[in-house]
C-alpha cells in the first residue's frame, strides 16, 4: 500500500530504534525475575487446577507452602509430587485441595523429574495444538465470512449464562469477536477464581470455567452461522500468565495484553508486570493468540488531542516487548482509539488522520480500534452518532479489530439491544462507504496529513525523552498519562522473585525453543 | 399455561426499557425530577434521566432508563394474520384459481381520501412489483385495476361495481390524527349503506395497518408492512373459494 | 471552484441548451393564458382578501361572478368595483363578502382604472420592497450567524399554535429555516382558506393569517437570538400564484415551487400548472424569494440509483422555467435527495458523487438536499445513522440548504425532540468533519467520479428524448417518474382561459418591468 | 397550585413517549402484539410498535411509540441540590474561607471501594480542574488529599483522621447491581461505629450520584454530572461556617 499520508519512513525507523533501545535494559531485568503468577501459570500448564474448600486455588496452594523456595521454580516441587505420589494430574489436583503439601516430600532424582516434566511438556502441547489447529482449520474452513474489519463486541451481565445468551446473540447478529469483560476489581485478584461463576459487576469472572463454558456456545454458532467467532478474555492483571495459560487451554483467540496497562492504570508495581507480561505474552505467542493492548486507556485518562502521541510512543513499545516474547506482527492488536471531544472543529479529520497514521506504520498489525467512550453521555441519540463516524474512519482506514461503541457507553454494560443496535449501525455503514478510502487522496498541505506527521515528530521527542531518563524511571516520573508510579510500589510486588541459578522451568524453555527465543 | 414475560436488558427479568420524551417543564433539576417520577408512575422502579436537555424556554426533552415488573402473558396472546405461514407462489396462485375457481380474479385497488401515497398499493399491484415480489397486474389469472391516488371511496365503490369486481383493495398511509380510520370506516358504511358490503373481499393496507385492525373496522383482511402481492393473492383465493363452497373445498 | 469531478463542461452546456429549446415552445403557451388563480393573485396583491359567511375567500367569490369573462383579466373588475363604489379596499372586501357582484357594476373610463389600478400597484410594491428590504437588513446585520449549509426543519402539527411552539423552539435550537408543512390534499383545493386554522392533517393549512403568525413568531426569535430565520411554505398546488403573492405580502423568504410537480405528484392539469407557476415564480422572483423545487420527488416515487438522471433533468428544467420568471440563480434552490437503498454497497458513494455533481453544475444555486425519507423504518436508530451520513455528504459537498433528517421520519410528522435531535446530528457532524471536503480528491476511475459523469450523459440523452419529442407529450407518455399525465386531464383544466386581446393585468405588466423580462 | 403535565409530542397533553425494550420472545407477530400489549399495560392508549428485529431464536427488539395520561404535578416538586445557584468563584471562595473560618480547609477524597475512575474525583481536586474550572488543589485557601482510585473505605477514614480533615470526598462512578449504594452507605456506617460521623462533612459524587440519593444514604451532599469544585468549595464553606456557628454567620 502506497503511503496516502507521505509518512517520513526515516523518522518511523527512528521510532522503533528508540523503542528497542528503551526495551532492552527492561528485559534484561524479566530475564532475571520470575514472580507467582508466572509460576502459577507454569503449575496451570502442567496441569495444576481446582480449589480447596475454601475456594483457594490449587496453583495457590502450591506457590503458598513454597514461597521461600520460589526461586527454584514452582514446577519442580509439582513434578516431584506427581512421581512421589504416583497420582496422575488429577489425583494430585484433589490431594492438594484436601491439603497435601507438596513441599514436604523429598525432591526424587532429577532424571525422572527430567523425565516426568517433559510428559506434561508434551500433554500440554498437544492440547495447545490442538486447539491452534482446529482454529485454523475453522478459519480457513469458513474464510471471507468474517467482517473486515472484525467486528468485536463486549458482554459483560457479571453471570456467565447470561452472558452466553447475550454472547450468542450478538453472533448471530454478525459479531466476529465476543470478548467476555472482567468483573471490575479481578485484575487487582492475585489468583484466579475457580468454577463458573454468576456474580460480577460490570463484567464477569474470568475462571477456566467460564472460558470453556463460552467457547462451547460460540462453536456452536460457528458451526451453524458457518463464520468463526474469535472469544476473548482479559490478561491483564496480577495474574497476566495465568490467565494466558488458561488462554491457551481453552482456545482464545485474543487476550487483552498490555506491557505497561497494569502499571499506570491498575498500580501493579512495575517489576511484576514487566516480568508478568513477557511470560503471558510467549503463551499467547506460542497459542497463535491475537494480543490487544491498552493504547486507548492514555485516552481515556488524558486529552486525546494533546496527547495522541503517548498512543504511538506506546505502540511502539508494545510492539517492541512483543517481538521480545515471540508475538508475530499478525499477533499484535495494537490499540488506539477515537476519543477526542466531539465539539472540536474538523475533529474527524484528526481521527481520520491518526487511525490512518497507526495503519500505515503498523502495516501488518490487526490494529485494535476502540470506540468513542469518553465523550459519551446519556443522550444515546448522539452517541449513535458518534458511533457512525468512529466506523466511518474505522472502514476508511482499513483497521482490523473494531470494538463496537454502544450507545448506552455512559449508561450501562450493554444491553442485548443496545449490541444489536451497533452492530446494525456498523454494518450498515462499513457496507454502505465500503470503497470510500480507496478512492480518495489528501491534500499534502491539509490538516490530515500535517497532523499526522506532528504526531510522529512528537512521538519521537517523546520516546527520546524516555530513552534518555529511562523506562522505568519515566514511569515513576509520570511521563505516561500523567501518572507517577514509583518502582517499589504498587501491587503485586511481594510476588517478586529473582531467579536462582537452579531455577528450573521446562515450560519456559519448551516455549524459548518453540518461539525461537 | 402461562408465560410471563418482561422485559430483557441483561439479565432475566430485569424488566429493562428505555424511554424518551419530552416534558413541557423548564430544563433544571425540577424538570429531571418531573421526568423520572413520570417514569415512576408508569410503574417503573429505577427510574433514571439519564440525559435532560432544554429544547426551548418552556420545554425539555429526556432519555430514561428504568427496570419494571409489569409483565404480559404470551400464551393468552392469538394473532390472527391475514395469511398463514403458507403462501402461494405467483404460478401457484394462478393454478388455483384455475382450478379452484375457474375464471379469472378481478381486483380494484386504490389509495383513498386524500392520501396520495400510491407506493405502497402500487407494490402490491403493478407489474414490477417490490423486492423481487411481482404485483398483481402480473398474475395471468388475476384482472387488476390500480386507480391510484386520491380516489373517494364512492368512486372506488362505482368502480368495483362497474368491473364486478370480487375484490377491493384500500390503501391507507396517512394516520395522522386517525384519518386513516375514519377514511376505512367510510368505506365500509358506504358499502352497507348500498347494500354491497357482502359482494366483495375488501382489504386494507398499509404501514400502520394490522389485520386485527382491519378486521375491527369491518374488512375481511388486513395487511402491514413487509406485504407482497403473494400475501394478498393468498389470501384472496381462500375467501373465494370459501365464498363458492363455505368451510371446504 | 475547480471541478473534483471533472465534470466535461461541453456535455453541461448541451443539457442546458437542450433545456433552453424544450421550454421555450412551453413558454408560448403559457404568456397566452391565465388561470383562475392566477387571477385571484392578481385580486390579492391587488388587496382582496377575506370570507364570506361560507368560509368562501374573496378573491373566490370575485372569479366566481366573472368566469365568462376572466379572459379580460379579473383585475379590471375589481378595481372598477374600487372606482364605482368608493370603498377603500377594506371596505371592498367586507362589501364583496356580503353579496356585492363586481360584475354588475357598469365599467367606468379606462383612464379612471388606470390610475386606481397603478396606486394599488403601488401599494403593493412599497409593502413587498418594505419586506424585501427588512429581510435583507436583517440578513446583514446577522451576517455569518446562519449555518451553511442552512439547517432546514418542518413543523406540521396541523394547529397553527402548535406550530408557532415547536418552530420557537427549533429556532432557539438552531434552525435557519422552518417550513410549515401544508396539510394534506391542500395542494387540490381551488382556493387558499381564509384565517388562522388548528385542524390540519399532516400539515397546516397555508393562510395569509397563518402565514402573518409564524412569521411574527419566528421575528421574535430572530431578535432574541440575533440570527435571521428563514420561514417557507409551499406554493405548489392548484393556488401556487396566490400562495406567492400571499408569501410576498407576509415576508415568507422561501417557497416550495417546482415547475412540474404538481403535474406530476398531484395530477394537476399540466396546462394549468405550467401557467401557474410562471406567475407564481415572478411573484417569487420580485419578492426575493428563494424557490426550492421538488425533485426529490422522483427518488420517493421510483428508484434513486436507476432514476439519477430524471433529477439532473429536471433540475435543468426547473432552472431554464425560473429564468423565464425572472428569478436569479441565488434564487433556485434546486432539489434533491439522498434516497438510495442503504444496504447498497458503496451507496454513499454514489450519493457523495450526485450531491457533488449537482453543486458543480448549478455553482450559484442554493441547491436543497433533501434526507432519506424512502428507505426511514421504524428503526429510528438506524434512521439516526442514516441521518449522519446524510450530513456528512451535504457538508463535504457545499450544499446550500439542507433539509434536516428525522429519526420518525416513517412514523409521524416531527416531534418537538425529534427536531431537536436531528439539529443535534447535522450541527455535530458538519463542524466535525467541516473542512474534509476540501481536503479530499477523488481518483479519477473511482466509483465516485464515474457516477457522476454517468449520470451526465443519462441526463443529456433523456433530455435529447424530451425535445424530440416535446416537453408536453414526454409528461403524457410517462416519460417522469413513470406517471402518465394526459394533456387534457388532470384537475384543474377548467381553470384555464385563453387571454382574450383586451387581457388587462397592471400587475403582470409590472413584474415584467420589474423583473426586466 | 397545581400544574399537571405530561409529555409533549406535538400537542399539548398528548402524552407522546418514545420507548425501546427486548422480549425474550421470538420474533413474530405474537412478539410484535406481546410488545404493544405491554405498552399498554404500562398504561398507554395507543400504543405503536413501530419497529420489530429478531435478536436471537429466542429475543427480539421493539421500538415504540405511545400516549399516555400519566401526568405529574410540577408544584408539588421540590428538588434540594446541595447548592443553590449562587457559586463562589474560586477567588471568592478563598476570600470567605479567610474570612469566615480564618483557617485553610483541609479536603479528603478519593474513589473507593473497587472503582477505579479517577476522572470524576480529578476533575473536581487536580489542580487542573476540568473545562477550565480549577480543582481544589489549586485553592490557596483548602488543602487537598486526593487518595485516587480504589480506595478502602477503612484506609479512607484513617486517612482522614491523619490529616485532621473537615471533608471527605467520595466518588463512585461503577454503579452495576448498586454496588455503589453498598460501597457509599458502608462508609457510613463504618463513620458511626467510630463515632466520626459528626466530624467530617461528608460529600458524595458520581455520574448517577444526585444530592437526593446522597442525604438520603447518610451523606451531607450529593454531585452529579456537571460538578465543578466551584460547587463543592460553596458547599463545603456554608456548611463549616454553619459548623462553627449554626443557624447563623
Ligand atoms: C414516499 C412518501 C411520500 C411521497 C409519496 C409518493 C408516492 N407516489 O407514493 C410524497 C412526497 C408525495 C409524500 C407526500 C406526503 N406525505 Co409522505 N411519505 C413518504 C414516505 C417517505 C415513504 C412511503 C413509502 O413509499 N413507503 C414504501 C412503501 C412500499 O411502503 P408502504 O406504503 O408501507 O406499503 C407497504 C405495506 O404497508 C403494504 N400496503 C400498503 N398499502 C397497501 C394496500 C393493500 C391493499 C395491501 C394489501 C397492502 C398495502 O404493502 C406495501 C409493500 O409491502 C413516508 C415515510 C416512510 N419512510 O414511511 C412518508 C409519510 C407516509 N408521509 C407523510 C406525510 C404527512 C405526507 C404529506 C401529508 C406531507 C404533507 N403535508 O405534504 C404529503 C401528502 C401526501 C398525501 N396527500 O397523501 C407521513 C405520514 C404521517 C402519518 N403517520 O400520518 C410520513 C410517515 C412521513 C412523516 N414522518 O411525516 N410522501
Ligand atoms: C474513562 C472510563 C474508564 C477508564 C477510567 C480511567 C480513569 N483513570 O478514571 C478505564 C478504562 C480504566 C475504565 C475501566 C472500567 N470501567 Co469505565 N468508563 C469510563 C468512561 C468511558 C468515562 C468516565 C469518565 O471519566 N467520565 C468523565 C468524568 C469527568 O465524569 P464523572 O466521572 O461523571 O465525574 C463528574 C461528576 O460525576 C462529578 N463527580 C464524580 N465523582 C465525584 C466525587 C465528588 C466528591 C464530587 C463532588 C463530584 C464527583 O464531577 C465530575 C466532573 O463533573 C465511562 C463511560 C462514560 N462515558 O461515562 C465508563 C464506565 C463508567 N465504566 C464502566 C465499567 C463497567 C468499567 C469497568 C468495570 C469495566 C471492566 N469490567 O473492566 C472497568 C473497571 C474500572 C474499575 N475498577 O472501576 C461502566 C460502569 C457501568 C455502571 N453503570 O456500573 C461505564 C458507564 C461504561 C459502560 N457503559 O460499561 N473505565
Ligand atoms: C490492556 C487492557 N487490559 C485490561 C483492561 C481491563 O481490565 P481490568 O479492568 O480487568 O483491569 C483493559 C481495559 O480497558 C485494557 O485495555
Ligand atoms: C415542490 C413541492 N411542492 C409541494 C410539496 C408538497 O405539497 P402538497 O403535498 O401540499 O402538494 C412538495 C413535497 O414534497 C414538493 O416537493
Amino acid at each position: 500500500m502506497e503511503s496516502r499520508l507521505h509518512m517520513p519512513q526515516e523518522r518511523i525507523d527512528r521510532a522503533r530504534e528508540l523503542a528497542s533501545r528503551i526495551v532492552a535494559p527492561v528485559q534484561e531485568f524479566i530475564d532475571a525475575h520470575t514472580t507467582v503468577t508466572v509460576e502459577r501459570a507454569t503449575l496451570r500448564l502442567a496441569g495444576a487446577d481446582g480449589a480447596d474448600a475454601d475456594g483457594i486455588p490449587v496453583p495457590n496452594l502450591v506457590i503458598d507452602q513454597l514461597s521461600g523456595r520460589l526461586d527454584e521454580g514452582a514446577l519442580k516441587f509439582w513434578v516431584n509430587a506427581l512421581v512421589r505420589t504416583g497420582e496422575d494430574v488429577a489425583g494430585l489436583n484433589r490431594k492438594v485441595a484436601e491439603g497435601l503439601r507438596v513441599d514436604a516430600l523429598p525432591l526424587a532424582d532429577p532424571a525422572a523429574l527430567e523425565a516426568k516434566a517433559a510428559e506434561l511438556v508434551a500433554a500440554c502441547t498437544r492440547r495447545v495444538r490442538g486447539n491452534r489447529s482446529l482454529r485454523e482449520e475453522r478459519l480457513a474452513r469458513y474464510a471471507g465470512k468474517n467482517h473486515s474489519p472484525l467486528l468485536y463486541v463486549i458482554v459483560a451481565t457479571g453471570n456467565i449464562h447470561e452472558d452466553v445468551k447475550q454472547a450468542r446473540a450478538a453472533a448471530e447478529q454478525g459479531a466476529d469477536v465476543v470478548a467476555v469483560i472482567r468483573t471490575t476489581a479481578q485484575s487487582l485478584l492475585d489468583y484466579v477464581p475457580y468454577g463458573a461463576t454468576t456474580e460480577g459487576f460490570g463484567g464477569t469472572y474470568a475462571t477456566q470455567e467460564n472460558f470453556r463454558i463460552m467457547r462451547a456456545a460460540l462453536d456452536e454458532v460457528v458451526e451453524r452461522e458457518g463464520r468463526y467467532v474469535y472469544l476473548t478474555n482479559y490478561a491483564s492483571g496480577l495474574c497476566m500468565p495465568e490467565i494466558a495459560a488458561m488462554g491457551a487451554l481453552e482456545r482464545l483467540d485474543m487476550m487483552l495484553n498490555d506491557s505497561m496497562y497494569g502499571i499506570l492504570f491498575r498500580d501493579i508495581n512495575m517489576y511484576r508486570t514487566f516480568v508478568d507480561q513477557k511470560f503471558s505474552r510467549m503463551i499467547n505467542a506460542w497459542a497463535g493468540v491475537i494480543i490487544n493492548t491498552g493504547e486507548d486507556n492514555y485516552l481515556t485518562t488524558s486529552d486525546a488531542v494533546e496527547k495522541a502521541y503517548t498512543v504511538l510512543a506506546s505502540q511502539f513499545l508494545n510492539e517492541r516487548f512483543a517481538f521480545a516474547a515471540g508475538l508475530e506482527p499478525w499477533q499484535m492488536g495494537l490499540g488506539h482509539a477515537f476519543e477526542m471531544d466531539p465539539t472540536i472543529r474538523n475533529g474527524f479529520l484528526m481521527e481520520l488522520s491518526q487511525a490512518l497514521m497507526a495503519r500505515e506504520i503498523f502495516p501488518e498489525a490487526p490494529l485494535k480500534y476502540m470506540p468513542p467512550t469518553k465523550f459519551m453521555t446519556g443522550d444515546i441519540f448522539r452517541g449513535v452518532v458518534q458511533n457512525s463516524l468512529f466506523n466511518f474512519v474505522s472502514q476508511m482506514t482499513g483497521q482490523g479489530i473494531h470494538l463496537l461503541g454502544m450507545l448506552t457507553e455512559a449508561i450501562h454494560t450493554p444491553f442485548m439491544q443496545d449490541r444489536f443496535l451497533a452492530l446494525e449501525n456498523a454494518k450498515y455503514v462499513m457496507n454502505n462507504m465500503a470503497d470510500l478510502g480507496a478512492e480518495v487522496e489528501f491534500r499534502m498541505d491539509g490538516t490530515i496529513v500535517k497532523r499526522a506527521h506532528a504526531v510522529l515528530e512528537e512521538t519521537v521527542a517523546f520516546l527520546e525523552r524516555i530513552e534518555t531518563t529511562g523506562l522505568m524511571d519515566a514511569i515513576a516520573e509520570g511521563l505516561f498519562a500523567d501518572i507517577r508510579r514509583p518502582r517499589d510500589l504498587g501491587k503485586g510486588l511481594d510476588g517478586l522473585r529473582k531467579k536462582s541459578d537452579g531455577y528450573w522451568n521446562p515450560f519456559e524453555e519448551h516455549l524459548h525453543r518453540e518461539l525461537g527465543l | 399455561m402461562t408465560t410471563i414475560v418482561r422485559p430483557y436488558g441483561d439479565t432475566l427479568d430485569d424488566g429493562a426499557v428505555q424511554l424518551s420524551f419530552t416534558l413541557p417543564v423548564p430544563f433544571g433539576p425540577r424538570g429531571r425530577e418531573a421526568a423520572r417520577l413520570f417514569v415512576e408512575k408508569l410503574g417503573f422502579r429505577h427510574a433514571e434521566v439519564v440525559h435532560a436537555a432544554p429544547l426551548s424556554g418552556d420545554f425539555s426533552f429526556y432519555v430514561a432508563y428504568g427496570r419494571t415488573e409489569v409483565a404480559v402473558d404470551v400464551d393468552t396472546i392469538h394473532v390472527e394474520e391475514a395469511t398463514g405461514e403458507k403462501l402461494y407462489s405467483m404460478n401457484e396462485a394462478c393454478a388455483a384459481i384455475r382450478e379452484k375457481l375457474g375464471r379469472k380474479v378481478v381486483v380494484v385497488g386504490a389509495c383513498t381520501g386524500f392520501d396520495a401515497h400510491t407506493v405502497g398499493i402500487d407494490a402490491i399491484m403493478n407489474m414490477k412489483g417490490y423486492n423481487h415480489h411481482y404485483g398483481l397486474e402480473r398474475y395471468s389469472e388475476v384482472e387488476a385495476f390500480n386507480l391510484g391516488a386520491q380516489v373517494p371511496n364512492e368512486k372506488l365503490i362505482d368502480y368495483a361495481v362497474k368491473v364486478n369486481a370480487d375484490a377491493i383493495l384500500v390503501s391507507q398511509i396517512v394516520t395522522q390524527k386517525d384519518v386513516h380510520i375514519r377514511n376505512l370506516t367510510e368505506l365500509i358504511e358506504l358499502l352497507e349503506a348500498r347494500g354491497l358490503r357482502e359482494r366483495f373481499v375488501v382489504c386494507a393496507g398499509g404501514t400502520r395497518i394490522s389485520n386485527k385492525l382491519a378486521v375491527e373496522l369491518g374488512y375481511d383482511g388486513g395487511f402491514g408492512q413487509g406485504t407482497y402481492a403473494e400475501h394478498v393473492a393468498t389470501f384472496l383465493i381462500d375467501r373465494l373459494v370459501d365464498k363458492v363452497a363455505p368451510g371446504g373445498a
